[in-house]
């Protein structure tokens, strides 16, 4: 069977990025082998003007909507989390580590329920710090970052 | 005049500079009275606006507690653009990495549904086998318990059956007149069984409820006092074959 | 923005039947050009030698794994429905229409959440009969197997 068609199923299913490890025992070629694979599916990708991107971090692969396309599904697709909580997440990931009490100042005293959600779905961590909380994202969260090329933005989510 | 600490902390809280979430008001109570007892300085009206800003902490922190969160969370929907509008506004200059940001978030979370894979027909199949032998083993059971519904046999009537002829020597008796009667691993009766050898129901039940505990033959009954039936159980091992 | 791309984001991200009005929605076009963009999309995926296919129901378009590539991703992630939700399902298969209570009978107290599981899907349909429900297997059951005829389904069941 095609192994590039091989690695696009695999990434298809996954829904998260996977480690080059598991995608090379799952091929059966050498780790080594992964990232011409990567780079031969995302010409494929490419050349049929398909919708999707393989992100390469050096360590996993991801597959995601390109930029221009995700700006046009996912409001429309209803997102689970709410575009109220993922500013509010955007917000900590940048300023991170952050008070809470700092993060209410900025988008108002809806974001006590934000970060509940937001710790509950284990992409921020909580932890006290005097008289309020300290906020900053989770390991869980940074796995989704890795291959972020996102320069200073990317710098910010590097903090931890 | 000097302002007591928990009055400043309710001011605080007022306008909106602390998370009364945050405050422990048992903590901050206790420092306050040790503190006041340390001084010799313990006076009942202190002691009493003392208790008078931990109930009212404790009121707001209760307040908070209560506000129906799903309350918020529509109203939070309907603020969404202005609260978009106010994040311009309180950090211009962070807004747009801000932003830039909150879209690979959405692209990278909005993705994460891991995907379940359809079930196969093979799948379907091999449950179905499954639930046969699950009810089948159901059925053993039942016919089990309602056995000893049926005239039961006597203590004395099985141990003379165990002692007089071995009971493995009778397990092979019966099992050879079933495969003779039943060569495809058929259902018969109990009664067939009996007629065709001669003997008791006793006689023969007995020994078919060893061979159904070894796997031999499954043995069932689908009415109370009515027949029983036997079967020859195609997944067991056959020792006797 | 190139419409047939769009078409692949959406079915992408849903990872589950959409329906035609929905895309004619999301897509602003009107449903009856739905078929058509679907039909530009399977061939662009035949073109790239994806392991993606889109079936098309008639009412709905769903993207997912060519059949050999499912034998090869699927044997490592989850079905989405339980071992003992699809033993349910195969009982009411093989011997439909069948009695709700006879099927309780068989299957214990669970079927009854398995059942409501199995209609919410579509794959089962329940009538009232007398005291009880009368239970049978729907079209959709057969198109989500993959298999033409209910009949041949039977067949193919019968392991007795």
């Amino acid at each position: 069977m095609d192994r590039v068609a091989m690695l696009e199923a695999i990434l298809f299913v996954a829904g998260a990025p996977v480690d080059y490890g598991e995608i090379a025992k799952m091929l059966e070629v050498r780790d080594e082998e992964v990232p011409a694979l990567a780079s031969e599916l995302k010409d494929r990708l490419d050349g049929r003007a398909a919708p999707l991107e393989v992100l390469d971090s050096g360590d996993d692969l991801y597959m995601v909507l390109k930029e221009e396309y995700s700006d046009f599904v996912y409001p429309l697709m209803r997102p689970e989390i709410s575009r109220a909580v993922l500013r509010t997440l955007s917000v900590i990931a940048y300023r991170q580590p952050m008070l809470q009490s700092d993060l209410v100042e900025v988008r108002g005293s809806g974001a006590y329920a934000h970060v509940e959600e937001l710790v509950k779905r284990g992409l921020v961590a909580r932890q006290r710090s005097g008289r309020s909380y300290e906020l900053q994202t989770t390991p869980e969260f940074s796995r989704y970052f890795k291959t972020a090329a996102l320069s200073s933005v990317q710098e910010r989510l590097d903090v931890r | 005049m000097h302002e007591e600490p928990v009055e400043i902390l309710v001011q605080l809280a007022e306008r909106g500079e602390i998370d009364p979430w945050n405050i422990d008001i048992v903590d901050i109570t206790d420092r306050f009275l040790t503190e006041l007892e340390r001084r010799r300085e313990l006076d009942l009206r202190i002691s009493g606006r003392t208790l008078f800003f931990a109930a009212t902490l404790l009121r707001m922190k209760s307040e908070y507690l209560t506000t129906d969160p799903f309350e918020d969370q529509e109203e939070g929907d309907l603020d969404d653009a202005l609260e978009d509008e106010e994040i311009l506004e309180c950090a211009a200059d962070e807004a747009e990495p801000i932003e830039r940001l909150e879209r690979e978030i959405q692209r990278r979370i909005g993705r994460k549904r891991v995907r379940r894979r359809p079930a196969t027909l093979y799948e379907l199949i091999t449950e179905l086998k499954a639930a046969e032998k699950e009810e089948r083993r159901r059925r053993r059971r039942r016919a089990q318990a309602q056995q000893h519904e049926v005239p039961l046999p006597r203590t004395s009537e099985i141990v003379a059956v165990a002692h007089d002829e071995d009971y493995r020597g009778a397990a092979e008796d019966v099992f050879g007149c079933y495969t003779r009667l039943a060569p495809a691993g058929e259902t018969l009766t109990v009664r067939v069984l009996c007629d065709s050898l001669g003997k008791r129901t006793i006689d023969v039940y007995i020994p078919l409820l060893f061979l159904a505990l070894e796997g031999e033959v499954e043995l069932w009954q689908e009415e109370y006092f009515g027949d029983v039936y036997v079967r020859r159980d195609m997944h067991g091992q056959s020792r006797y074959a």
